[in-house]
C-alpha cells in the first residue's frame, strides 16, 4: 500500500481524475493547499500598498492504491498533469502501514 | 499601457479643458430654448405637462428613480453578474459595471445627452450639438418670475438628463455578461465608449427624442412603436450585442470540459432583489411625473416580475424536478426585461400573462443556448435579448387605452389595433440592426487594433489578478 | 413532482385564463364604486383625505414606501436569514423569501386585496369580491374632470394595493425564521398559500378594512385597537405561527448537540440594517401620506431602532461581558417590531422606551427559548412574536392625541384611557387565536397529506443542494 | 466591565427616566416658539421657504432623503470598510458602524440637536437647551389653521432633526477606518460619544445653525464659508481627527511586516455603490426641498463621483499599468466627499473637475501613508480629510451664482470675488483645529483612562472573537 | 509513533473527536478535504448547464499517537464514524520517523 | 528524502518562509487546518446559543526536504515559530520513498 500525494494546477483537476479512473483508482482525496516554489507570484496591489503573492493556489490530491498500481498513477499523473511551464507541481510517494474502510472494517487493499 | 497613454490621458485633460471652457461662458438658456423641449421624448402625453411650474412631488420621484437606476447597476447588477462568474473573476465583472458607472456618465454630460436627445441635430436619425457640455440643460431662475428653466414638462430637465445618464450607464454593462470571465479590460472600455456612442444614443434618438422616427410620443413619427421604459432601446440592444460579442469573442477556455458554476449564488440572489427593487425607478419612473401612469407601471411592473419568478422557477420544477433559485432570479429578471416597455401601456393584469410568457420563453432560450453552442457567460441574449423582444411584441399585443390618460383610440392588438405590430415588428428590426452590425464592426475593428481576449495565461489566473492585480476574497 | 403537476400547472393555466378574461371585460370602475374607499383603512383620520385629487408628493412618498417594504423581503430578510443559518441551507432560505415574493404577489392580486380589504363581503370578518383581479383598482381617468379615479385619500388605490401587497408578502416569510434548515419547499409553498389566504387575510381585514371590527379607523368597530402599520397583522400573526411550526415541524437534526453558528453574519448585519431603512417605508408609509404623521411616525421608528440596538447589545455586555453585533442587530429588529403598531401613534421620545424595552425583553426571550427546548431556528417567535405583542400593549400605554392630526379625545393609558388597554388586549388575543389555530390546523393536515420535514439523508446535505440542486459558495 | 456598570447601565437608565418626564409634560410649541427657527440653518436661501405651509412633494423628498443617509453608514459604510480589513476583523469593523447607529441617535434625540442647532445657547458658538428630549421639534397641529408646527421652510422640524441626526450618525463612524482591527470596543465608544458631543455638535453649529460663525446662510456671520452639504463639518473634522487617532494609537500588529491585504473586495465595491446611491441623499437633500437647488446638487455629486473614479483608476492604469477596483470605489468615495461642500453651489460640469482633482490628488494622499509611516488603516485621512479639504477650498473657487435661487452676487474666485477663499480657509482651519485638538485631549485623557489598544493577544485573535465573541464566516 | 489519517464525514466530526479525546487522544489537526469514491455524487443545475458532483465534501483527521494507542484509536475512529453508507470514509496509518513540540523542543512521545 | 509536516500559528508563516528559503528550502506547500489540543479554546455566543470552540485555526507546512537538511529545516521552524505559549504547533517528520517533479518528470534529490 502506498499513498501517492501529487500538487498540481487547479484546472487539472478534472482531467488528473478522468484518467486516474480510468486507469483504475477507484477514490482520492483532495485538498486546497498553498505552494510556494520556482514558479513566480504575482503582484497585488491595494492602494498604497503593494505585496508579492508567492503562495499559489494548487490543489493536493492523495491517492491510496497497491503497490504494483503506483507506477501507473504516477505516469498517469504526470501525463496529464504536465504543461511544461514552471509549477506544474510535484508528485511524493509514501509507505502505509495500513488502511481501513471505515464502513466495514475491512483492511488492506479490499480497503480501497 | 499604450492604450492609456493614447486614450486615458488625453480624455481626462479634454474634459478638464473643455468642461472649464463650457463653465466659464455657459449661457443661461433662453426660456424659449427650453419651451422647444416641453414634451417629455418618452411615453403617452401627461395631462401634468400642460402646467409649467415644477412640481415638487414629481421632481422628487424623478430624484429617487434616478438614484433607483443607478442602484440597478452597482451593487445591482455587479452583485448578479459577479455572483455567475466563477471567484477568480469575480473582481473583473464587477470592475466592468463600476467603471462604466464613472467613464459613461461623464461622456453622457459632455455629449451623449446632446446626441441622442438633441432635437437639432441630424432630424429622425440624430441629435446634434444643442446639449453639449450639459449647455442649456441645467436649472436657472428667470429673473421675472423667478421660475426655473429650463423644464420636462413639471420636472427640471436636468433631471431628465440625470435620470437618461442611468439608463446609458445600465445599457452597455448588460453586455459585460456575454464576454464575461475573457475580455481584455482596455478593450471593454473602448469599445464600450463607442458601442454607447455609434449604438445606444441614435437608438434612444429614434425611440425617445421629441422627433424620433420610433417615438410614439411624436406625432410625425414614421413607425409610433410603444417602449415606454427601453425595450427596445436597453435590452434588445445590448442583449443583441451581447449575442454578437459571446459569437466573436469565442469560448471560455474549458468551457463545456470542466464545470463553471456560479461561484456564489447569494450575490446573484441579492443581486436580483436589487434589480427588482430598482426597476420600479426604471419603469414608473419612465412617467417622469409622480402620477396614476407611474402607478400602473409600478403595479405592472411588480407583477411581471413576480409572474416571471414563478413561471421561471416552475418550469424547472416540472421538467427538471426542482426549482432553484438561480432559476427565480433569472426569472424575475426575465419578467422586468419583458414588461419594460409596455409598463406604461398595459393593464397590470396583462402583466402577469407578460412575466409567465417571459419566464417560460427565457428559460428555453437559455437551455437552448447549449445546443447553438456559443458562449454567453451569463445569458445575457438569452434574457434581455430574447425578453426584450418578447416584450416589444407582447406590447403590441395587450397596449389598452384604459391605462393611458386621455388616450381615445385603440392601442393594441387585443383591442383591434393591428396595425400597431407593424410598428413593434419595426422597432424591433431597428434595435436588432443596428446592435448587430455595430457590435460586428466595433469588434471586428477592436480585435485588429488591440485585441479582445486576455491572453490564456491570464484567463487561467482569472481576471481579478491579471487585469487588476488584486483578489476577491481572501478568507485566510 | 405530483404537487407540482396538482398544484403548480393548474395554478399557472388559472391565472394566465383568468387574468386574460379579467383584462377582457375589465369595466372602468364608477366613480361611485371608489368613494365607497375614500378613507383608508389603516391609521387615524388624515386631514388631506378630505381633497381628493392626487397629491404628487404623497404618490411619490407611497410608491418608494413600497419599493422598501418589498426590499424589506429581499434583499432584506433574505440576508438577514440566510447568515444565520449553516452554509448548506444558506439558497434554501433565501429562495423561501425570493419564492414568495413571486408567488404571493400574483395571489394579492388575483384575490389577496379583494379578501383584506374588500367592503362587500362577510362584514366585519372578511372582504368579497369587489376587488377580484385588480377590478376596480387600477387607475382610470373620469370622462368629464380627468381626473383619477378610484382614490385612497390623495393617492391612487392601485397604490394603496401595491403597498399592502408587500405586507402580505413579508409576513409568511417571517415565519421562515421557524422551520429553517428542514422543511420541505413543495410543503412551504402550500402552507404559506393557505395560510396567506386563510390567516393574513381575514387579520388585516379585521384591523386594517374600512370595516374591520378591529380597525381604530372604523367608528362602528368592536374594538378599537390601534396597530398603524401592522403589528398584530404582520408580527404577531407570523411570530404566533412560527412557534407553532417550530413545535410541529421539531428539531433539526444534532440540535443541542453539535454547534450551529450563524455562518455569515456579514450578510446578517447587512440584511438588519436593510430591514431599518426599509421599515422607514413601512411604518412611515402607513400614513398613507407624506405629511408630518408620516415624519412622526419615521422618527418613532428610527429612535425604536436604535433604542433597541443599545438595549439587546447593552445587555449582552452587562450579562455577558461582551456586546455581539448579532445581539445589536436583534436588538435593532426587535425596536422595529415593537414600535410598528406605535408609530403612527406615540411620541418619539416614548419610542426610545419601547426600543428598549424590546431589546431587553426580546433579548431575554430569545433565551429563554433553550429551557423550553422548541427549536424556533432563527427565533422568529422570540422576536416577532413577543416583540409584536410587547408592542401591542405598549402601544396602549403610550398612544396620545399629541401627534394625531385633529384627534381630540385621550388615546393611551398614560393620557388615562384606560379602556384602549382592552381594545389592545383584544387585537392581540384575536391575532394570537387566528395565527395558531390556523397553522395548528395546516401544518396537521399538510404533515398529512404531503409531509412537513425533507428526509434525513436531504437534511444532512442541506437544504441548497437536496431542493434546488445548487451549492450557495463555489470558493475553489 | 467596570465600563459598562459605570456608564452603559445609567445611560440607560437616565433616558428611561428622562424621555419619560420629557414625554409626560412635552408642552405642544407654541407657534411662536416654531416662527422663530422657519429659516433653515444649512444652504442658500430657497424661494420655498417664505410659504409655511407643509409640501408633501418636498417633505416625501426629505423622508427618503434621511434614509438613504441612513443608508450610508450600514450597510453602505459598514460594507466598505469591513472589506478593507482582514477576515478576523471584519465583525469589529460593522459593530463599530452599526452601534453608533444605534447610541447615536439616542444621543441626538435627547441633546445633541439641541447643542447643533438650538439658537438659545451660546449665541454662535454652541446651541443651548432649546430643543433637549426634542421639545418644540416634534409635529404638532395648530388649533386655529390645523397647519404643522414648527416647520423648517416646507417640511416638519421634525424631519431636518432626523436628517441631521443621520449626519451625526456617519461622520463619526468614518473615524473607525483610521483606528480599525485594534481600538478597544469599550472605548470606541466612549471617545465617540465625548467626540460627537465635544467636536461635532459646536462645529455643526458654526456651520449650519442660524446664528452660526461660519454659516453663508447668517448674515450676521463672522466668515460666511460655503459647506452645503458637510465638507467641513462632516469630512475634515472626521479626516483629521482620524490622523490624530492613527499617530496616537500606533500601527497594528504586524504593519508593514506581514501582507494585510483586504479580506472582501466584493463588500468594498457593493458598499462604495451604495454610498454613491446614499450621497444623493446627502448632498442633493441638504437642499431641504424638492427643487432645482436639490437637481443641480444631484447632478454635480454624481459626475464628481463618476470623474473621480476615472481619475483614480486612470491614475493607477497610467502610473502602475492596471487599474484597480478599490482604486476605482476610492475615486468615487473621493469625489463625493469632494463635491459635498460644493453640490449646491457649483454648476455641474465644474464637479467632473473637482471629481477628477479629488480622485488624482487623493490617490497620491494614500500613497504618501507609506513614506510617513502611520497606519491609517483605512485611509479615513486620505480620503476624508484630504478630499474635504480640498472640496472646500475648490468650492471657493468655482461657487457661481448661476445655481444659487435669487442670488445676485458674485459667489467664488472664478466669478472674481476672492474674498470667498478666506472664508474657505478659515472654515477649513477652524474644523482641522477642532477635530485635531479635541481628538488629541479625548484619546490621551481615555487612554490614560481606560486604555485604546485591545490586548496583542486579542488583537492576534481578531476583534471579532476578542470583543464580541464571534466569527464572521463559518464556511466549513 | 504512527500517523493516523481518517477521512470521515462532516457532521461525525463532533462526536469522533469526543470520542477519542475520550480515548486519551490529546490533540489532532483537521482539514477540509473534497472526496472521491464510490460514494455517488449529486447533479446541480444552472440554468442550461448541469453538472454531476463527485467530489463530496470531507474533514480529514490527523492524529499522531504512539504506537501502542494505535489500536484504540482506529477502533474507536470505526466506531463513532461508521453509518453502514457508503461514504463513511478511509483511515491509513503511517510510521512517522519524528515528532516535536515546536513550544518546549521537546520530542517523541513527550510531544504530543 | 524526508517530508517535514508543521503545525503552526497564522500570523508566523511568513517568517517561517522566509527564514525556511534563507536555509535554503526552494519550496513548500501550505494549508489551512484547524487543530485541537492543550490550547483551550475561545467562547462564542449567538442569542440564546453559546459555544466553545476547541478547534483553532493553524497552517499545515509540508516541506519536503533531501535527509541531510532536516535537521536544520526543523531547527529554523522551531526557532521561528516558537513564541512559548500553548499552541506553537509540532512538526512531524516522515519517510518518502520516492518524490517526482510533474514538469520534468526529474525524480529524488533533483526534483525539488
Ligand atoms: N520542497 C517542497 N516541499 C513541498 N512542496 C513543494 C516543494 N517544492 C515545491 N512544492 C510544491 O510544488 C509546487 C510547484 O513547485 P514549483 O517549484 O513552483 O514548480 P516545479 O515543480 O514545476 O518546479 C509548489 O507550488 C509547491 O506547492
Ligand atoms: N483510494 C483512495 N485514496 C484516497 N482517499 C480515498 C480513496 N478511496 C476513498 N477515499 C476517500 O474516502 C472517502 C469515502 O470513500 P467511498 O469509496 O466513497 O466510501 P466507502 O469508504 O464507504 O467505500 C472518499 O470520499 C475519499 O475521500
Ligand atoms: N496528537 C496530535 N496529532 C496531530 N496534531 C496535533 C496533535 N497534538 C497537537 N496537534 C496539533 O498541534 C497544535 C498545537 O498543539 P497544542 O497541544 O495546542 O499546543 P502545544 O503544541 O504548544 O502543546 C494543535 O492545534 C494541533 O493542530
Amino acid at each position: 500500500m502506498k499513498k501517492i500525494e501529487a500538487v498540481i494546477r487547479h484546472y487539472k483537476l478534472e482531467d488528473v481524475k478522468n484518467a486516474l479512473t480510468g486507469a483504475g483508482v477507484d477514490g482520492m482525496t483532495v485538498t486546497e493547499v498553498r505552494g510556494f516554489g520556482r514558479q513566480r507570484g504575482h503582484k497585488e496591489m491595494y492602494r498604497g500598498a503593494e505585496y508579492t503573492v508567492d503562495f499559489l493556489p494548487k490543489v493536493k490530491l492523495e491517492i491510496v492504491v497497491p503497490d504494483k498500481m503506483v507506477r501507473d498513477a504516477v505516469d498517469t499523473i504526470i501525463r496529464v498533469a504536465r504543461t511544461g511551464q514552471i509549477g506544474d507541481g510535484k508528485i511524493f510517494v509514501t509507505d502505509l502501514s495500513e488502511v481501513i474502510r471505515i464502513r466495514t472494517g475491512e483492511t488492506g487493499e479490499e480497503a480501497l | 499601457m499604450w492604450l492609456v497613454r493614447r486614450f486615458a490621458l488625453p480624455t481626462l485633460l479634454f474634459l478638464i479643458f473643455h468642461g472649464n471652457f463650457a463653465f466659464a461662458d455657459d449661457p443661461a438658456p433662453t426660456e424659449g430654448g427650453a419651451a422647444a423641449a416641453v414634451t417629455p421624448p418618452a411615453n403617452p402625453p401627461d395631462p401634468r405637462l400642460a402646467l409649467p411650474d415644477l412640481s415638487a412631488g414629481d421632481t422628487a420621484w424623478m430624484l429617487i428613480s434616478s438614484a433607483l437606476v443607478l442602484m440597478m447597476t452597482a451593487p445591482g447588477l455587479a452583485l448578479f453578474y459577479c455572483g455567475l462568474v466563477r471567484k477568480k473573476n469575480v473582481l473583473g465583472v464587477m470592475m466592468q459595471c463600476f467603471f462604466l458607472m464613472g467613464i459613461l456618465s461623464v461622456v453622457w454630460a459632455v455629449y451623449g445627452y446632446s446626441l441622442a436627445f438633441g432635437t437639432d441635430g441630424f432630424g429622425s436619425l440624430l441629435g446634434g450639438g444643442q446639449y453639449l457640455f450639459l449647455k442649456g440643460v441645467m436649472p436657472t431662475w428667470s429673473e421675472s418670475t423667478g421660475a426655473v428653466v429650463p423644464m420636462m414638462g413639471s420636472i427640471p430637465r436636468s433631471i431628465h438628463m440625470v435620470y437618461q445618464m442611468m439608463f446609458f450607464i445600465i445599457t452597455p454593462a448588460l453586455i459585460c455578461g456575454a464576454y464575461a470571465e475573457r475580455m481584455k479590460f482596455s478593450t471593454m472600455v473602448v469599445f464600450t465608449l463607442l458601442w454607447s456612442t455609434l449604438v445606444y444614443c441614435p437608438l434612444a434618438h429614434w425611440v425617445w427624442a421629441d422627433n424620433g422616427w420610433l417615438n410614439s410620443a411624436n406625432a410625425a413619427a414614421t413607425f409610433p412603436a410603444f417602449d415606454f421604459a427601453g425595450g427596445t432601446v436597453v435590452h434588445i440592444s445590448s442583449g443583441v450585442s451581447a449575442l454578437i460579442c459571446a459569437l466573436l469573442i469565442g469560448k471560455r477556455l474549458g468551457h463545456a470540459q470542466e464545470p463553471m458554476p456560479p461561484h456564489n449564488l447569494t450575490y446573484t440572489c441579492v443581486g436580483a432583489a436589487l434589480l427588482w427593487v430598482g426597476w420600479f425607478g426604471f419603469n414608473a419612473g419612465s412617467a417622469l411625473a409622480s402620477n396614476a401612469l407611474a402607478a400602473n407601471a409600478f403595479v405592472a411592473t411588480h407583477l411581471a416580475a413576480a409572474a416571471g419568478t414563478v413561471a421561471w422557477a416552475g418550469a424547472e420544477w416540472v421538467l427538471r424536478g426542482k426549482p432553484s433559485i438561480l432559476g427565480a432570479c433569472s426569472g424575475a429578471v426575465a419578467g422586468l426585461v419583458c414588461i419594460t416597455p409596455g409598463a406604461g401601456a398595459v393593464n397590470p393584469m396583462s402583466g402577469i400573462i407578460i412575466g409567465l410568457c417571459a419566464g417560460i420563453v427565457c428559460y428555453q432560450a437559455c437551455n437552448m443556448k447549449a445546443k447553438f453552442g456559443y458562449d454567453d457567460a451569463l445569458d445575457a441574449f438569452g434574457v434581455h435579448g430574447v425578453g426584450g423582444t418578447l416584450g416589444a411584441i407582447l406590447t403590441g399585443v395587450f397596449a389598452t387605452a384604459a391605462v393611458v390618460p386621455g388616450a381615445k383610440t385603440a392601442q393594441g392588438l387585443i383591442e383591434g389595433n393591428s396595425g400597431q405590430m407593424v410598428n413593434q415588428a419595426v422597432g424591433v428590426g431597428a434595435a436588432i440592426a443596428l446592435g448587430a452590425i455595430g457590435t460586428l464592426v466595433l469588434l471586428k475593428t477592436l480585435d485588429a487594433v488591440m485585441g479582445l481576449r486576455v491572453s490564456q495565461q491570464d484567463e487561467l489566473q482569472g481576471l481579478d489578478v491579471s487585469q487588476h492585480g488584486e483578489e476577491g476574497y481572501i478568507f485566510l
